[in-house]
């Protein structure tokens, strides 16, 4: 570790005006980005959701209300959502969700996992 | 204990390693390579029995035992523990154990002879490899990735709750810090850039922008070529995704307090398919004007989105989420893995770039940690936000989400945070993604 | 009604627009590329605060805040509407999605100047898109789209009553017509047969025989160059083929008699499998030996067919008509829309093309109803023809058969046509393909 | 409008014999592949398999009989056939069949598996 | 008696034809093409009557019907033959459909004159033929097909019984006699390095090892170019591995007696998964250190094994062994057969190594049974090993190992044999591709 | 076939002291893969192994007694299982076990292999 220490070379003034700029430049823009975004999402598509259903027919109206209404749900419940999601995510994760059926059915049956041999 | 000994081995062994063989091996190498036996240059020897001999040689001479050297075996090491956290700790298996493979593959040593291109080495013209190889040089595969990733990415949870995006934007510090960092240690800016992109907890896109960035081919102006730092860049990146489980919790615990950890957040509301469908839409355009060299990425990301949402592409996006993204993912893994050969790999700078993107990793959980905290200063009693989920906002989806849901029930086990992590979570790739932009736009 | 607002707003606001921005987007498009701040040549500004100015003033300079012309604007809302038809009206989905997204994608404004290559832009060299649009220009997608076609297609109402595929031959005259048509409004003969092609209605034909004729590669007998037309002639073909709903129902009801669609025909006979399998061999054989040129899309549709009537080959069968196909139509519909870059796609050719596809398929149609009464006149009476199957002779399988299907139910709710119409359905497809043969071996 | 009509020239001139040419030897073209097509698939395959048969094995007879058989239906029958084979170009459109789990979700809803049709 | 014609009337008829055509072919192509009809250049042909003639005599010339030869037709029997066998007889229908389609298709007679490019044939530059070769010739597809195999194949039979590797090796006799075979029939070492591999039974390795050493592109010591003999080859490989169910049964019944055939062994025992999952990572290490050439072979064939036994890349190994390995299939497959192009294939050369490669598949299972018989001898009573399996060591999976068990039901119908030759089965791909590595570092 | 004999030339000296030398080489080495491959999952895997479960947690047991153990089976069960692998086998090769449940779901109904037409 000695070696390593020796050998590196700490250049403070290799940060110069152009480094620094591009790091808060870049910094303030990722951060611009995703306020736009959310700015985006939290007033304009609320906007012309309701605006659509202002003018719109009647069967965009329970789109609305999903959208619109915050619902109220009790500790029990939302530990029930938290559980579905984290299954769901974990089945995300290990990404077998979408080809259940298909394991199931080839699962190659190979003897030496056999039962008969009564080790499983 | 056993994870904390588990990161400190990864960095220590690689790191040290990477120093005590990176000016040793060229010199054993090349001794090896001298004497090549061509056959028919070789006069007089015609009888079978010395001729067999002289065969047995040639064999030897062009077998892994001769060519073998300390950096071969210290690589094949670091495969085969690769393969071993994936399947004993489950550990990101799905890009260590094709990563592990392409290590101990890329690591087989064979004769290396000026003159002589037995087409094995992935960095040989016209080896398997060398062909594979070229979607990561090229930075073909990540946008394939994100197409997939953004097939099977629920962006709900974002939707409802749109304030905590800027969870994923603060996390993005540890970007901009270890490029400053890299900048410091010696490194050229456009791979400063590369390698702060480690911080973005994002595989593809750290393999992207090293792809553009620092490939080896670039010339900087000073006329001194880039060095192709893909290899190093991409290993730490994964590394490091796989050890967010070890990483995160001191971090987590040592910057918020108990009673932060506390918080219960509102349950987000339902989210629309009107609203899903313009999310990716809304999404590309945005992030697309504000930097169009995210465009690869998110581009993809948002189409592979519009494909689930829309609802008519159904078939389209089962595809991308399955087949393509498997394809991609085990070509993607395996050169990848390969691309660390010995005597490419084992440098000082490797070592630098594990320790850069180490930290790099820290600070970025930081940043979301702070700016949570930040964020309440600002928030009614009612709204405020668990600072734990600022964690998730590094992306190393999902992994960092269920650190977070799992710190959270430690404290309280009824108090379930999982599905508001998901919001910084998927938001720290949209963020680290417009950070690779901007990067590619002023460092090119 | 709504419908026909839909065709007319296409043509109209495609035609137009494409008139007003053809000559002025170059310069706007030029003005702002002049001015690059190049970090490293500029003295004397090394005070962070100055320099976080200029970074600002560097990046607007990148985003597409500061590059969009009103052509970005143009293709962005056509993009915005191919995704709106596609998601509200079903119309061929999983062919508007990709390219919808596409032309997004292709429309992000960035910076385009003399040296500076960004790898964005799907015309610029090393950029993802560029990579997957090679696939396009060579024309190697089409055949591999035709590959999985064949392998979900099933022939049998072509076998059964092998007398309909004139019907398919018929429809191919609107092909000829408008390359007529576009030779006469100015098109060198390269370019006029890929225009034309357009009325096949089919898509990966229409794609591949102007990757060959009209790519913008090609040197003429008088030392031009032609004109790369791939853009728009796809994105004809594919927007009429989703407004085959909208095109065909009126010619039909004007060419045809409400006796004439009310023809009752005979229910096909059985196809063995034997026939089934001999078929694809047979049509392979027979339409390459006339036309060697349609050899790349017919040898691959026979080949798919082949796989699934075998019957020893599904799982490639399987592959081919699910994974292989579903990942091309990805991959195509993007770069395909991607092509449509503002400065490349609103021209006055695109506008003539566009107004010359539609004239297309209308001829094709009219051909198709047409063929469809003279054969009556030589068939006896148990054998008549219900014109109204002529309409399905231009391909874009399977809408216009479902559109037969629907005026003849409209006609006599007992009816039902749509199995007799899918046999000129896919000879449509055998057709334009022969006819993209020809067009290739006169015109290369 | 007006800027478009003045702009483009209608050059009939640009048809010159070669182009003529094209379209005829062209069109008559590809009806002669599908006209082949047509004779092959009308008498000569027929030919071969009945020829075979009369060769060939017992067991292909049943094949021979469906290939020549025409089999008188009602319209009944036929306007069932047609809706089985409209629900199948629906589904061979919406190109769901190869994924059972997904599909049972996502199957279009259509009024030809509706029961009010009775079909089912 | 059905099957022994078959293979008699393939060597016979693709060997005598073979030599009656390959020099005369090429005058009848020449002559055919001399006089192409270049529209422009014809002065006052304007009016449209004789145009039309003019027209029908260029559509003609470009026609099949005009410049076919009898070697189209004999390759175009040939492909039907295929065909016909993969239905009719089942054999190896996966292969023998894409293969025998592909030969069809790349023996379509067209247009080939200097100066003439119609982009149809696979060796034109710009086809689609020529670019999906691509993975042929720079031997891109084997190992991806070895890496799908490696996600289907269980080694549990060979891990548990290690010892009846050695068979596997032992079979591999056939490769290097066919090698000597071929160097006194006059093929240059590397032609004769590639001929012989088709002993190994591997299609995908033979395909890898002929586009390394007998690609048509190296330069031979002597100054002369290698032959391009992949198609020959590939055909070879493929067509005796489909009629493995008559080539062996007789050699197997001439070199064991009644008694051997009726050795009962003992149950394999069972096998843990993390032998299951040391296996390849193993075999990998050791094969590469022997014979680093085996590399992009076996490193892939190991990895495709790790996927499917680690437990945790399910689905990496399920794509690997189902769209991967199907979309390689067929896109190999195809051009493989239309390699076969008349012109380059009816040959003198590909005669002989027709003969060659029967002989080679005589001498490897003669081998194999022959060294079963001698490790018998050195074994005790309870552990003799029955000699049939021994002819399972030329791999052809697992066609030779269903010929073993059905010899071996046919002495004693109660005695199965086949779960014991899946080991030596499995192996021989191991030696194979251990052997293909050896030949291509001497030979390269 | 005449003409086949006269016209090659076998030429035994072109087997010369390299080819040889090749063919011995080789075979060895081939045989010597498999050899160290068989040594290896003969000797040292048990070994390491045992090893791993001396030292190790008592949960890897069952591993060990499925790695050392062979199970004595009678010839029934024996034939049972060959039976099994044939049909497992067979099906690998037939290469459908994986899609088995897709190709049901996907089978095309077509109304020409209907029965109602009474030809099936
Ligand atoms: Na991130
Ligand atoms: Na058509
Ligand atoms: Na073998």
């Amino acid at each position: 570790m000695n070696f390593i220490l020796t050998n590196i070379q700490f250049d403070l003034s290799a940060i110069d005006s152009d480094g620094l700029v591009l790091v808060i430049v870049g910094y303030c823009i990722v951060f611009m980005a995703l306020l736009l975004l959310y700015l985006f999402f939290r007033y304009i598509i609320p906007t012309i959701l309701r605006v659509k259903i202002g003018k719109g027919s009647s069967n965009k109206s329970p789109d609305s209300s999903e959208t619109n209404q915050i619902v109220e749900v009790t500790g029990e419940v939302n530990a029930a959502i938290s559980m579905a999601l984290y299954l769901y995510l974990n089945e995300l994760h290990d990404e077998e969700s979408n080809i259940l059926t298909i394991k199931r059915v080839s699962k190659v049956y190979s003897p030496w996992s056999s039962k008969i041999y009564g080790l499983r | 204990m056993k994870k904390l000994l588990t990161i400190v081995s990864i960095i220590v062994v690689l790191s040290c390693i990477s120093f005590a063989f990176s000016s040793k091996d060229t010199e054993t190498t090349g001794s090896a390579q001298k004497e090549r036996i061509i056959n028919s240059t070789q006069p007089g020897l015609s009888d079978p029995s010395s001729g067999t001999l002289r065969g047995l040689k040639q064999f030897f001479e062009y077998s892994g035992f001769n060519n073998v050297t300390t950096g071969h075996l210290v690589m094949l090491l670091v495969g085969l523990f690769f393969i071993f956290l994936a399947i004993k700790f489950d550990y990101e298996p799905l890009l260590l154990i094709p990563i592990g493979t392409g290590i101990l593959i890329g690591n087989i040593p064979f004769l290396q002879a000026e003159g002589v291109n037995l087409q094995l080495g992935i960095y040989q013209e016209g080896s398997v490899m060398n062909y594979l190889y070229f979607g990561v040089l090229k930075g073909i595969y990540p946008p394939l990735i994100f197409l997939g990733i953004g097939a099977m990415t629920d962006f709900s949870s974002l939707i409802s709750n749109p304030r905590l995006m800027l969870l994923g934007a603060a996390a993005q510090v540890g970007i901009f810090i270890t490029f400053l960092g890299a900048l410091v240690l010696g490194f050229a800016p456009p791979e400063a850039g590369a390698i702060g992109i480690i911080g973005g907890a994002d595989g593809p896109t750290a393999i992207f922008l090293s792809s553009k960035l620092a490939n080896g081919i670039n010339i900087l102006a000073d006329g001194t070529t880039v060095r192709n730092l893909i290899g190093p860049i991409a290993i730490a990146a994964y590394s490091y995704m796989a050890l967010v489980p070890v990483i995160q919790p001191p971090i987590m615990k040592l910057l918020t307090t108990r009673k932060e950890r506390l918080i219960r957040m509102k349950p987000p509301r339902a989210v629309s398919r009107t609203e899903k469908i313009m999310f990716p839409i809304t999404g590309l355009l945005l992030t697309a004007f504000i930097s169009p060299g995210s465009l690869p990425l998110l581009g993809m990301l948002f189409f592979g989105n519009l494909l689930k949402e829309s609802g008519v592409t159904k078939r389209l996006a089962e595809t991308a989420r399955t087949s393509l993204i498997d394809i991609v993912t085990i070509v993607l893994g395996l050169t990848v893995g390969a691309s660390t050969q010995a005597d490419v790999f084992l440098t000082s700078e490797s070592m630098l770039i594990f320790v850069l993107g180490a930290l790099s990793f820290m600070i970025a959980t930081a940043g979301g940690l702070i700016f949570a905290r930040v964020m309440n200063l600002f928030l009614n009693k009612e709204n405020k936000i668990n600072p734990l989920i600022g964690a998730a906002g590094v992306s190393a989806v999902p992994d960092s989400a269920r650190v977070v849901q799992n710190i959270g029930l430690k404290e309280d086990p009824s108090n379930h945070l999982l599905m508001h992590a998901m919001a910084p979570n998927v938001s720290g790739v949209i963020g680290s993604a417009v950070a690779a932009g901007i990067l590619l736009s002023f460092l090119l």
